[in-house]
């Protein structure tokens, strides 16, 4: 065994333990339950609002190389597509990346078949813009005059771009992303966004699936006991005692 | 049309154009304000200063010419640093941009301090695919992950290269990277090695923690950084010179912010009142 | 080519980009298209040179034969090309980032998990300190999704202000970045292409 | 064929990932070696992963050319500066003289004059999107703006800013910041566990 990763294998078997016992628990009795996200209801919102201006929402992924983010951005993207199909309300999708384009359009599709509106899907409605992706978004927000903006995935530059220009119509935002650089702007101009792993914490509670629930489980549970060591370890440190610090460094 | 619904519907080019005098102006006219030093970079500073001769220091050259602005300021302060220090110096390039300016500071060191002699005492090494696993590669199996330096010729002729035996005989490591956590994990695990960065001024924040744990024992970042690190090594360059327009700058984006808010809220209140006026 | 050639051209390239501020124009369009073209151009360059000087010439000169199976594992990928094909890829795809995978997931969990809690282990002697552990901890709550307990909601919520607090600092920062890359091509245009001043 | 096709890539990244994990954590020389060696290889594919973009873009750009569409001259530019950058960087390596020419005078200012141009962004946006919306936005906002408040001029007319700006940097935005990177980390060892194992498999991507 090397010297100084002690505590770190702990750490890793035990989310891997969890990961497991969560998941199968999830897949016997179906329970899961995690705290409301504002950014869905936001998501909703826009959705509605879209439909009372008779206006479409917009919805891009960014332009970051595919990563797990998109992963999350799927699911996303259903809930999204299952609540225009309710209200018979157009989404318009810029998209980056030529492969998710295949991806894009089934799961859309899935989602007005589920809601037996096939028949009113805008097939158009997807569209690849590669390298063009930029002035293509702003054109397509701009013509379009969209009432809601969804971008969601791995952020670059281009967030600040769709930001500006669906402002101008006054357009409900929500953006989300683990890219820590783009945090900042999406916080400042949205209306509710998703910061990080709320992503994923998403994913799992719209179609909780074994894997997702056992993630989330798992990330929570040994969280939390790390913050309560911090603050335990704060108050030993207050009076002297520095083992707590010692020990998790092992 | 009122006024602050004048304010909410300028046309953005003239903000453009006031941006632009805005920031040539200084250039051309320099005030020449005082640059206080901050804690931080004269903690970093003294940090290379306590290197000793002799000390072998990785120097990581790992950002492409989309952040030259904040970075190449910092290399040039940085390398002539460690070079008053005869440190002896290993470039590394783990980005694909990046190896002009490796060769530009090599080049460098060599005119400018004649006992700097390639091969000796400093060797500049060629970039290499994979980021994090590339470092990795590093941290396992340095000797073997390098045939051949920068310039092509065999690393194996090269009498600094042979008294290497590994990651681990190094005792610094100065990383100038556009703020990332893919150098850090890997680099973090040789025991012993001093960690040192400098970085855009965008990508701060997301290592103002990993420096604030002792992780690190130097952070710089963005042209501020750059500048006063100009002042502390005493060779004032590009960034001292660039720090009126940050300025001038700031000043404007923050009268934006304020201006776009004032004629948002103006127009909200107005949509309520219309609201309420349509309800009667 | 000569560098005022060079300087000349940098500069009707540089312009040309700067002219997208006024309206999108035709010139942008063209600067656009060709730094399209020689991103790609210049990483594939740096990668065909790294695969020469990493696999290739140790394979040929020092006969490291064992190199062949990356070098075989690598030209797969190019099957990514052809829908049809495409599956020829995935055992390379799926070394490339499970390697990856396995290399962050060692570096993590002490960077950035335990040395990060160890460091917030401080005394709680000074106000600085207290607000220092509370707002991390409540921070670090936010990220526990499956917390949804009445009590714990305001900690959360007084977590998520510490973050919109980096954020904006952040924010500031990326400003600074922006203007300072600004005042780069700036100093190019004024005195590397105009000698104006200094 | 059907193990080749779904099996072996599971295989292929259970196995690389579990040697690299198993040899970090337990000190078995033979396997050191072995990850070293495996770790080399992640590097000559990544080399290779840098040369996939062309595929794409003469695709789509080739496309436009055959179809004549509007666009086709400057999707010419494209694949000219493509092929240019190719053939020079080929012939010469980036070491050649006429590489880096092409480097300092062509790639260079695009490269970085196309980041720098994000500064109107920042601009525009500041005037119409980074509208206060709600508490959080008002005390980011707040925050950003006393750190724009910390550089050079306004020092000398506000001496109280940086004192300000370097406690808002030091206490809130450290602690605010190191909750983003505990909260990333488990998500990180989450996504990287997934992946070893085969429950994510979208980065293999489609085909039959």
């Amino acid at each position: 065994m090397n010297p100084g990763l002690y505590v770190q294998l702990v750490i890793l078997v035990a989310f891997i333990g969890v990961f497991y016992v969560s998941g199968a628990k999830f897949r016997s009795d179906g329970k899961f339950s995690a705290r409301k996200l504002e950014a869905l209801a936001k998501m909703e919102e826009a959705i509605g609002r879209a439909t009372e201006m008779g206006k479409p929402v917009h919805w891009s992924y960014g332009m970051g190389a595919f990563d797990a983010q998109y992963l999350a951005a799927f699911v996303l993207l259903e809930y999204a597509a299952t609540l225009c199909a309710k209200y018979d309300t157009r989404m318009i999708c810029s998209i980056y990346l030529p492969e998710v384009v295949p991806m894009t359009e089934e799961i859309i599709r899935k989602a007005y078949i589920e809601q037996g509106k096939l028949e009113t899907l805008h097939t158009e409605d997807v569209r690849f813009w590669g390298g063009s992706h930029n002035p293509a978004m702003i054109g397509t927000i701009s013509r379009e005059q969209v009432a809601g903006n969804f971008m969601i995935g791995s952020l670059f530059h281009e967030s600040i771009l769709s930001l500006e220009a669906a402002a101008r119509y006054n357009a409900i935002q929500v953006m989300g992303t683990s890219n820590t650089h783009q945090l900042p702007f999406i916080a400042a101009g949205c209306d509710a966004i998703f910061i990080g792993a709320e992503m994923f914490a998403a994913a799992a509670q719209l179609e909780p699936t074994p894997v997702r629930v056992g993630s989330v489980v798992a990330a929570d549970m040994i969280t939390s006991i790390f913050v309560a060591l911090m603050v335990v370890g704060a108050l030993l440190a207050t009076v002297g005692n520095t083992a707590l610090k010692t020990m998790i460094l092992k | 049309m009122t006024m602050i619904q004048k304010l909410n519907s300028i046309d953005v080019r003239i903000l453009y154009l006031i941006m632009v005098v805005a920031a040539i102006y200084p250039l051309l006219n320099p005030i020449g304000l005082p640059l206080p030093i901050t804690d931080r970079v004269r903690d970093s500073y003294a940090a290379i200063d306590a290197l000793q001769p002799g000390d072998l220091v990785f120097y990581g050259i790992d950002y492409s010419p989309t952040q030259e602005a904040e970075m190449w300021p910092q290399t040039l302060a940085i390398g002539h640093h460690l070079a008053r220090k005869g440190v002896k110096i290993v470039m590394l390039n783990m980005i694909e941009g990046a190896y002009r300016y490796e060769e530009r500071i090599r080049d460098i060191i060599l005119d400018e301090y004649p006992e700097y002699q390639y091969g000796v005492n400093i060797i500049a090494l060629p970039f290499t695919a994979g980021r994090e696993a590339a470092f990795m590669s590093v941290v396992q199996d340095f000797k073997g992950l390098y045939t051949y330096d920068l310039a092509g010729a065999p690393v194996g002729d090269l009498p600094l290269w042979n008294e290497i035996n590994g990651a681990g005989d190094f005792t610094m490591y100065v990383e100038l990277a556009d703020a990332a956590d893919w150098w850090l994990r890997p680099m973090s695990q040789v025991p012993g090695l001093q960690l040192w960065t400098g970085t855009v001024a965008s990508g701060a924040s997301t290592m103002a923690p990993l420096y604030q744990s002792g992780q690190m024992v130097g952070f710089i970042y963005g042209m501020a950084g750059a500048a006063e690190y100009e002042v502390l090594v005493k060779k004032p360059g590009s960034a001292a010179a660039a720090m009126d327009t940050q300025s001038m700058g700031h000043a404007l984006i923050i009268l934006f912010v304020i201006l776009g808010n004032i004629g948002y809220q103006a127009q909200k209140s107005a949509e309520a009142k219309a609201k309420a006026a349509a309800k009667k | 080519m000569s560098a005022t050639t060079g300087t000349w051209l940098a500069a009707f390239l540089t312009l040309g980009l700067f002219s997208w501020m006024w309206k999108e124009n035709p010139w942008f369009r063209l600067v656009e298209h060709i730094y399209v073209g020689c991103a790609l151009g210049h990483l594939a360059v740096t990668g065909y040179q790294n695969v020469v000087d990493i696999a290739i010439k140790p394979l040929t000169q020092t006969g490291k034969y064992i190199l062949i199976i990356p070098l075989i594992m690598g030209l797969l990928l190019f099957s990514r090309w052809s829908r049809k094909y495409m599956w020829a890829s995935r055992s390379s795809m799926g070394f490339l980032v499970g390697t990856l995978a396995a290399v962050a997931m060692n570096g993590a969990i002490k960077a950035q998990l335990t040395q990060q809690v160890a460091a917030t282990m401080m005394p709680l002697n000074s106000i600085n300190n207290i607000i220092f552990v509370v707002l991390t901890a409540s921070a670090t709550l936010y990220f526990v999704f499956t917390l949804q307990q009445k009590w714990a909601l305001p900690i959360i919520d007084l977590g998520k202000y510490a973050m919109m607090i980096a954020f904006g600092a952040t924010f500031g920062n990326t400003v600074m970045s922006r203007i300072s890359l600004f005042t780069g091509r700036l100093q190019f245009l004024l005195f590397t292409w105009l000698k104006i001043g200094s | 064929m059907q193990f080749i096709k779904s099996k072996l890539p599971l295989v292929v990244t259970f196995v690389a990932a579990f040697i690299i994990i198993a040899q970090f954590y337990f000190d078995i020389p033979a396997w050191k070696t072995l990850a070293a060696e495996l770790l080399r290889w992640n590097v000559i594919l990544a080399a290779f992963a840098l040369t996939l973009g062309i595929g794409g873009i003469v695709k789509l750009h080739w496309g436009r050319i055959a179809r004549k569409s509007p666009t086709a001259i400057y999707s010419a530019f494209t694949l000219g500066t493509l092929a240019l950058f190719l053939v020079i960087g080929i012939a010469q390596t980036t070491r050649g003289t006429t590489y880096g020419w092409l480097y300092d005078y062509i790639y260079n200012p695009v490269a970085a004059t196309s980041y720098a141009t994000t500064f109107f962004f920042i601009t525009s946006a500041a005037y119409r999107a980074f509208r206060i919306k709600n508490s959080y936005a008002a005390v980011l906002m707040i925050s950003a703006i006393l750190m724009m408040l910390q550089v050079g001029a306004f020092a000398a007319f506000m001496p109280f800013a940086p004192k300000i700006s370097a406690w808002l940097w030091n206490i809130p935005t450290s602690a605010g910041m190191r909750a983003v990177v505990i909260g990333g980390a488990l998500s990180m060892v989450g996504n990287s566990f997934r992946v070893i194992v085969g429950l994510e498999r979208g980065h293999l991507g489609g085909g039959e």
